[in-house]
């Protein structure tokens, strides 16, 4: 029944997908059913997983002689957890959208994509082994190709599709190397015959064993869209918001976290010891801050949102890189909750997106709390929650990463706080501008409340935004969690400190935005440097253009010229040539051959008789 | 009797007269008489050496001879077909002259 | 002093200058029998009895008439139109010759083996005696050679056809097949001749290209 | 019966010579001939080997046989894409009525001398089966080609020529110092050759295979004679007649793995100059037929590096991934590159032209086109669940057989590197040109365009379906691989019992049955 049940799980998204793509192109309305039936089937069945032992289910794929690659389900606690993040996430998203994408002519190609994304983000969570992770992490690429390109027909968006795709290819190609060199340290691919192996042979090789794992890490900089390859997942806004709210927000960008914290589950936290740890819980630390003060310069909701996602994306992967004792239970604690609230908050500011005519910019919204108070209330809730205020979700699990970064590393911690000014200061700023204050545009004018299957998403992602942090939910549903080891007490320096940065963010946002009608920040130069990204995309561009394209364009002409044209080229006129010398010869003239060939023989007679 | 270099050298001697009508004449005809004549030089050699390499038995050695015969045999034919081709040539291009028989130059 | 052989290599050597020299394709069709026949006559004189009548025959017979016919034929009795051939083709077509000739003489001297014998006809008889027969009824072969003749004809047969017993000192595997394939090569020639003297009603393809 | 998979397209011939009409000839044969091959196929999964070969000898000095039969797994599955490849290939394209015949002959023969090749069991024939299809390749390109067709048909012909005879001397060489008498695989395989000579021949099997197999440097031949050719020509010739020179290499190998040792340098160097050199050869092109040919030719190093990995471990025992990497890619991508030059040809047809700057959002006037072609490049750079994944993270896997931490890096783990740097390359070039030509605002000629009719979608549906199948189930191919005659006992002990994952069984749903199980 249980191996039933969770090949189900994991094949069913698959069907959905199949069928709607094969058999229901001509009827939208069938096929979005049909995928909505499908992930509520999965997360009846992940809510049914919660009881189960742990076990794991294995059939073979690939065989090679002696060798087998395999396809395998690996139930845990963690592997529970993260269903329950993605199938419920994934579910009121298809809700969501069933309103969102409603006018869409191709909402069966969208729903065949959410129900190609379920199916591969189950694999990842599920994956028993690295090379099945691998091929689902491809596939979850792939999915969020398909559903960034949606709109295909125009240029950005198409663009942008093609540039996560790259860029998490580039990413791959690490992980791939890094999933080889463990396979040749630990000797397996498996994670639950992982276990233990890594103490002995950290000691042996642990120069080796860190570049692996930071090859592995790799794979989570593309995915998971740390510092320096984050540059696709802002561009990744240009798909549907819905989709930015699953994908971009909750899920897939947490697979890279959840990855390496399946590594470290599986191989043993020492794997992490070392450089390599540092070096990982350094690029989340680094990310985090530069996110946060990018977000401060976006004037496009959703971009503000995309990088206040890589800046919590940024905590989770610096608190697994600690390595400290239950740092990375925090790390997945707060994916776990922050999955909830910023899918809520992706979720509202798409039905502020929709209720606004497909206005974006934050400076000709305004006044919308009026307007439409049920959606602006539910949005609250989750900047709250991201702010980390007492006693909303993100708070807790946000309280945990600071305590574990306080202990390990306290330069890391410093920068933690500041990033934790920072994000109330930025969400101050954004609930400022978009709700509060007057009406700036016409979308904003015009704009009323949502139909109701768009707000039942968002008050029951609101609802898991208050209690999900609380430790009897969290025990439960939390894939990997921790009981905090101290009190929130006014005696904690760590809660002082944080409670700190959050007023000082908060009441700054406040003095700097209320009653604004632009940004007084954007003619700063260093605030010019944030609203450019730090200028990534323009060194990107560049870098691809000298180093990709150029080489490119000289290594065609070698090609075509050296090889093509010298080489062979020279081959083939110095055949001609030869021919042509010989065309000559050929005078049409009797007697001339004769005479040649009278001369042969009398040279031949002289080599063979007198030349000896 | 004369010795078996003489018979080599007039063989030659003929081969080469043979030889040198091939290539100075200009007469398509008569270059073909002049290849029969080397032919038949070579044919007196055959047969200098069949006369002059004797077997066991103190006889010529008749394979060389049978080898003479062949030869004759296939330049009765060579001559036949290759007369008909000079008619075929002569009806086409109303010359015998090699000089103006240069279609296969390159 | 072997008159009678210098006498028919001058007759050869002549006729093949002759040939070669004479603007007239006639006169030179009949210096190359000329040729011809000294040629026989010295084939004639190394005992070769058979392969001289043969060369007669069919040279001087046949081939000789066949292209006596073809010159008439085309009509070529008087070249008005005479054209000398360059000095340079001249040269060219003497040196090489020469150069032939000198290395023939070169290497000449070499040459072992090369002092006249009588044939031991009778001796060779001994060859030939079949023991199963009676001494009567011997091989025409035999008793030629008992008699001092030599029975060219028989021998040159023996050799081409091959002979089963081991009543014979020449030994032979025969030459049957390749006979057979110079009767198919003659009957192709036939063919041949016979098609390509046919007049076609298209006018030839091959000879108007540029 | 193996015979009948030859003889089969060679009476489609006289078929048509005799006036039968050509098309529907082509279509019937190729498919009798892909019956025949699936039904061999089972029988050979379901181990009935028996009675299906035959091998008269036509000469005896050297022995020479008329070897047609299944030698080995590797046979079964070349034999499989062959049908295949050819079996969409008669149903792709088309041309005037005029050159229908001269076309489909072709077309036939490539595909006998292409099935000849590999199920012929015996050296000579291998050659010579190789060499028959590659004539009408050559005269199809000259005479219906596209663009500089002459220019091009003799770059091939120049190209594969010099490969052939190099590769012919390598052959004779290889023969000679075995010293057998018979040219049979059977008996060739179980000679060994003197270490001295191995080198040499090592070498020259090398180029010479290599150049069919457009090797780095001698790939520029392929890129253009793909674009030029008629669809189905390229079809065959990329996916399957191609392969012969890697089926070579790995069929020859065991024969002279001293040699091929010696040259695991030169033949790491190639395979990268393969994929790093073509593929920002391909990154640079701008029409989407000389990008498909560059991205054929780049692919071929994976395939290489797979045989570098099986040179490096010295035989297959020792890296029994390679083996099998390097065969089910070669079947993935042939099937892939057939699928992809095919649509090629349709946009081509429907947009007239293939240049990326003049296409752009074909998807929303071609839907199904852009889905089908949109499946086939993803296929080949990989995307998980079709076939082309399934070989290259093998591959891979083959790369790094048999590493030590301790050991540090050898040639084959840079090589393999340096090919996962591959794939971003390849992903770069597909996606861009899927982009340009059905994603963004509408080119100036695709204002309009037809749809596929169901005639022109049923090969690259049907092809797609063996690419998804195969992807998912690897196993399908790879079991095929499993217990072959020529393999020891040993490895055949080490094989798993998954008989029930082993039947060719071509309906998904029982599959996934027994997957769920």
């Amino acid at each position: 029944m249980l191996e039933l049940l969770s090949w189900t799980m994991l094949l069913l998204p698959l069907c959905s997908a199949a069928v709607i793509q094969l058999l229901l192109r001509e009827m939208a309305d069938t096929a979005i059913r049909i995928s909505v039936g499908s992930v509520a089937a999965t997360f009846v069945i992940a809510l049914l997983l919660l009881e189960s032992e742990d076990r794991t289910l294995t059939v073979q794929w690939a065989n090679a002689g002696s060798f087998h690659i395999e396809i395998g389900l690996i139930i845990d606690d963690l592997s529970r957890g993260m269903m329950i993040v993605v199938t419920g996430v994934g579910l009121l998203v298809h809700l969501f959208s069933l309103a969102y994408m409603k006018e869409d002519e191709a909402r069966g190609r969208y729903f065949a994509g959410l129900s190609i994304f379920m199916f591969s983000m189950t694999g990842i969570v599920l994956a028993s082994n690295f090379i099945m992770m691998f091929i689902f992490w491809e596939l979850v690429g792939f999915s969020s190709y398909l559903l960034i390109g949606h709109w295909f027909q125009k240029d950005s968006a198409a663009e942008a599709a093609k540039k996560a795709f790259l860029v998490n290819r580039i990413g791959d190609f690490g992980f791939m190397i890094g999933i080889l060199m463990l396979w040749g340290i630990l000797g397996t691919f498996a994670f639950r015959e992982m276990a233990g192996s890594a103490t002995v042979l950290v000691d042996s090789n642990s120069t080796l064993t860190g570049i692996a794992v930071l090859l592995v890490f790799c794979g989570a900089l593309g995915k998971s869209a740390q510092v320096p390859l984050h540059v696709w997942l802002p561009d990744a806004m240009e798909g549907p918001t819905p989709v930015s709210a699953l994908i971009h927000a909750a899920t897939m960008v947490a697979a890279g976290v959840y990855m390496l914290f399946r590594l470290q589950f599986s191989a043993g936290i020492e794997i992490f010891e070392g450089f390599a740890g540092t070096t990982i819980a350094w690029v989340g630390g680094i990310t985090s801050l530069l996110a946060a003060l990018m977000a401060t310069q976006q004037d496009d909701i959703k971009r503000v949102l995309a990088y206040s996602t890589l800046s919590q994306l940024g905590y989770m992967v610096m608190a697994v890189g600690l390595a400290g004792d239950h740092s990375g239970e925090a790390g997945m604690f707060h994916l776990y909750t922050h999955a909830w609230f910023k899918a809520l908050l992706f979720l509202g500011s798409g039905a502020v997106i929709y209720a606004c005519h497909h206005e974006q910019n934050i400076w000709k919204m305004g006044g919308l709390f009026q307007r439409m108070r049920k959606t602006t209330i539910t949005f609250a809730i989750g900047t709250a929650a991201l702010m980390a205020i007492y006693p909303l979700s993100g708070f807790w699990s946000k309280e945990q990463i600071l305590e574990a970064a306080h202990h390990d590393q306290p330069v890391l911690f410093w920068l933690a706080i500041i990033v934790a000014t920072l994000t109330p200061f930025y969400m101050t700023r954004l609930f400022i501008v978009a709700f509060l204050g007057k009406s700036r545009g016409h979308g904003a004018q015009e704009a009323k409340e949502v139909p109701p299957i768009m707000l039942y998403p968002l008050f029951a992602l609101s609802c898991m935004s208050v209690i999900a942090g609380f430790t009897p939910v969290a025990e439960k549903l939390s894939p990997a969690f921790h009981h905090p080891s101290h009190s929130f007490s006014p005696t904690n320096p760590v809660f002082l400190i944080s409670l700190a940065a959050l007023l000082i963010g908060i009441s700054s946002g406040i003095l700097l935005y209320r009653g604004r009608d632009s940004d007084p920040l954007a003619g700063n130069r260093l605030f010019k440097v944030f609203r450019n990204k730090f200028y990534f995309d323009e060194a990107y561009l560049v870098l691809v253009r000298v180093f990709q394209n150029a080489v490119a364009v000289v290594v065609h002409f070698l090609d075509d010229f050296v090889i093509g044209n010298l080489i062979v080229g020279g081959l083939v006129r110095s055949a001609s040539g030869v021919g042509n010398l010989f065309r000559k010869l050929q005078s049409g003239n009797l007697q001339g051959y004769a005479f040649l060939f009278g001369a042969g023989i009398i040279l031949i007679i002289y080599l063979t008789v007198f030349a000896r | 009797m004369a010795s078996l270099q003489e018979y080599l050298f007039i063989s030659g001697l003929l081969f080469a007269i043979g030889l040198a009508g091939v290539l100075i004449r200009r007469n398509i005809i008569v270059i073909f008489m002049c290849l029969e004549l080397m032919l038949s030089a070579a044919n007196l050699t055959l047969v200098a050496f069949s006369r002059f390499n004797t077997g066991e038995n103190g006889l010529p050695d008749y394979n060389g001879q049978v080898l003479v015969f062949f030869i004759i045999t296939v330049a009765a034919a060579e001559v036949a077909v290759g007369l008909a081709i000079i008619v075929a040539l002569y009806r086409a291009r109303q010359t015998v002259d090699v000089k103006d028989l240069t279609s296969m130059r390159g | 002093m072997p008159v009678f052989f210098y006498a028919f290599a001058a007759i050869s050597i002549v006729g093949a200058i002759a040939l070669v020299c004479f603007r007239n394709p006639v006169s030179s069709a009949i210096s190359m029998v000329g040729s011809f026949v000294g040629l026989a006559a010295l084939f004639i004189g190394l005992n070769a009895y058979f392969v001289g009548i043969i060369q007669i025959l069919v040279y001087a017979g046949a081939i000789m008439v066949l292209f006596l016919f073809i010159i008439m034929l085309l009509d070529l009795k008087a070249p008005s139109t005479f054209k000398r051939s360059s000095p340079m083709v001249i040269v060219g077509g003497l040196i090489i010759p020469f150069t032939f000739v000198i290395q023939l003489s070169a290497v000449l001297p070499e040459v072992r083996g090369g002092n006249p014998q009588a044939l031991p006809l009778e001796e060779a008889a001994k060859g030939f005696y079949d023991k199963d027969r009676d001494p009567d009824k011997q091989s025409e072969i035999y008793n030629s050679l008992r008699q001092k003749s030599l029975p060219d004809v028989n021998l040159v047969g023996l050799t081409l056809f091959g002979h089963k017993g081991d009543n014979a000192s020449i030994r032979t595997p025969g030459y049957n097949f390749p006979l057979q394939i110079t009767g198919v090569l003659l009957l192709v020639a036939t063919v041949g001749v016979v098609a390509l003297s046919l007049k076609k009603k298209k006018s030839k393809s091959g000879g108007s290209e540029s | 019966m193996t015979a009948c998979l030859v003889l089969t397209p060679l009476i489609g011939v006289i078929a048509i010579l005799m006036g039968r009409d050509p098309k529907a000839t082509a279509r019937l044969t190729t498919t009798v001939m892909l019956i025949t091959g699936i039904l061999l196929a089972g029988l050979w999964a379901m181990g009935i080997r028996e009675g299906l070969s035959m091998d008269p000898i036509v000469l005896n000095k050297p022995e020479i046989r008329l070897g047609l039969g299944l030698y080995d797994g590797m046979s079964v599955i070349m034999m499989l894409l062959s049908v295949t490849v050819a079996f969409a290939a008669a149903r792709t394209g088309s041309c005037e009525k005029r050159h229908e015949a001269l076309w489909n002959i072709s077309l036939l023969l490539i595909a006998a001398g292409a099935i000849g090749a590999f199920i012929s069991t015996d050296l000579f024939f291998f050659y010579a089966f190789h060499e028959l299809a590659l004539i009408p390749t050559f005269l199809m390109i000259g005479i219906l080609g596209r663009g500089e067709r002459k220019i091009i048909a003799w770059k091939a012909t120049i190209y594969l020529a010099f490969g052939s005879i190099v590769l012919l001397a390598g052959l004779l060489w290889l023969v000679s110092s075995s010293g057998t008498s018979s040219l049979a695989f059977e008996d060739l395989l179980k000679t060994s050759i003197p270490s001295e000579d191995q080198q040499g021949i090592a070498l020259f099997l090398i180029i010479g295979f290599g150049t069919l197999v457009s090797l780095f440097p001698f790939h520029s031949w392929a890129a253009p004679t793909y674009a030029s050719a008629p669809a189905p020509i390229s079809m065959l010739h990329a996916g399957v007649l191609k392969k012969f020179g890697l089926y070579g290499l790995l069929r020859l190998h065991p024969l002279v793995p001293e040699g091929m040792s010696h040259w695991l340098n030169l033949v790491i160097v190639l395979l990268i100059g393969n994929i790093l050199w073509v593929g920002l050869v391909t990154i640079n092109q701008k029409r989407l037929d000389l990008m498909l040919g560059n991205s054929s030719v780049m692919h071929m190093g994976y395939i290489f590096l797979a045989f570098a990995a099986l040179i490096e471990a010295g035989s297959e025992a020792e890296n029994p991934v390679a083996m099998p990497a390097a065969i089910l890619l070669m079947f993935a991508h042939g099937v892939t590159i057939a699928m992809l030059l095919g649509l090629t040809d349709r946009i081509e047809k429907k947009t007239g032209t293939l240049d990326l700057r003049n296409l752009g959002g074909l998807a929303s006037l071609t839907p199904r086109l852009a889905f089908l072609f949109g499946l086939a490049a993803m296929a080949s750079i990989g995307l998980p669940g079709l076939a082309n994944f399934a070989g290259e993270v093998m591959v891979f896997i083959a790369g790094f057989k048999g590493w030590q931490a301790r050991s540090g890096m050898g040639s084959v783990q840079i090589a393999t590197i340096i090919a996962l740097w591959g794939l971003v390359i390849s992903a770069v070039y597909m996606l861009r040109a899927y982009r340009k030509t059905f994603q963004g605002p509408k080119g100036s000629h695709t204002t309009k365009a037809e749809d596929l009719s169901p005639s022109e979608r049923k090969p690259a549906i049907f092809l797609a379906f063996v690419l998804v199948i195969v992807g998912i189930f690897p196993n399908l191919l790879l079991g095929l691989l499993g217990d072959s005659g020529s393999e020891s006992s040993e490895s055949r002990e080490l094989q798993p019992p998954s008989k029930q994952v082993l039947l060719p069984d071509p309906e998904p749903k029982s599959q996934q049955a027994i997957l769920a199980n």
